[in-house]
């Protein structure tokens, strides 16, 4: 009977010992992948931002070229039209 | 305290002891990892972060949500494999 | 719409909405005006008219001939001082 009981002890303390490592390890898991994973959202965003902010910059430098490009060269055309006529 | 009790105390001293307890985890981790747990549990996370909007979620929040999936993914083979492992260590330590 | 397509967009509309748009192109003109960018394309210009001879000469043709001299021209100072302002305004404004 001892035996019996025994067996029937570490048949139960296994099982609760499995289900208590299982969420142990689950929870300092979850955690430290969460965690990594919001980090990594966090710098994915900084470098699209960044990367995206340059972009923005350069349509802007090259809209602004294009127009007084093209103004520029209107007014020294007709500039240089009025000098010969 | 109870027979029962302080017999629990005492395997759970020795698992300590004996860095059993921290071999079990171990090995929990390692198959966490190779079953796909781990990529699938990343996945998820990546999944509410873009739902939800990297603003709107902090660490603590992330945690409560994918906790249950977490819970949820681990697989039967996974907790047998575990199971096992402790048996056969308390078997082998019939002293405990 | 890609992810950066959408933050493009999206920083585009916060500088459109405040105007800050149209304070950066005219910051940029002016400092144009001011490292003598201007000046040194006009003389490109009358240089390339000089070249080819009025009569062969159209605005597109102009344009075309003088266009990449005129980036090439745009100081890196001017450039970085652009996306600074940028940057500084996104940062005071934009919940990006």
């Amino acid at each position: 009977e001892e035996a019996r009981l025994h067996e029937a002890f570490l048949a139960q303390f296994s099982f609760s010992l499995c289900t208590e490592i299982i969420h142990e390890v689950l929870d300092e898991t979850i955690k430290e992948v969460t965690t990594t994973e919001i980090q990594q959202a966090v710098n994915e965003k900084t470098e699209c931002v960044a990367k995206c902010t340059e972009q923005v910059c350069a349509t802007l430098v090259e809209e602004t070229l294009n127009a007084d490009v093209a103004l520029l060269v209107d007014e020294i055309l007709n500039a240089e039209l009025q000098r010969i006529h | 305290m109870s027979k029962d009790s302080q017999m629990r105390a005492a395997i759970n001293q020795k698992l300590i002891e004996m860095g059993e307890r921290e071999r079990l985890k171990e090995l929990l981790r390692a198959k966490l990892v190779e079953c796909g747990w781990k990529d699938q549990l990343k996945a998820h996370c990546k999944d509410v972060i873009r739902e939800k909007g990297l603003e709107h979620v902090t660490v603590e929040d992330l945690v409560t949500e994918v906790t249950p999936k977490g819970r949820a993914l681990v697989p039967d083979s996974v907790k047998k494999e575990l199971l096992q492992r402790i048996r056969a260590f308390l078997a082998q330590h019939a002293a405990l």
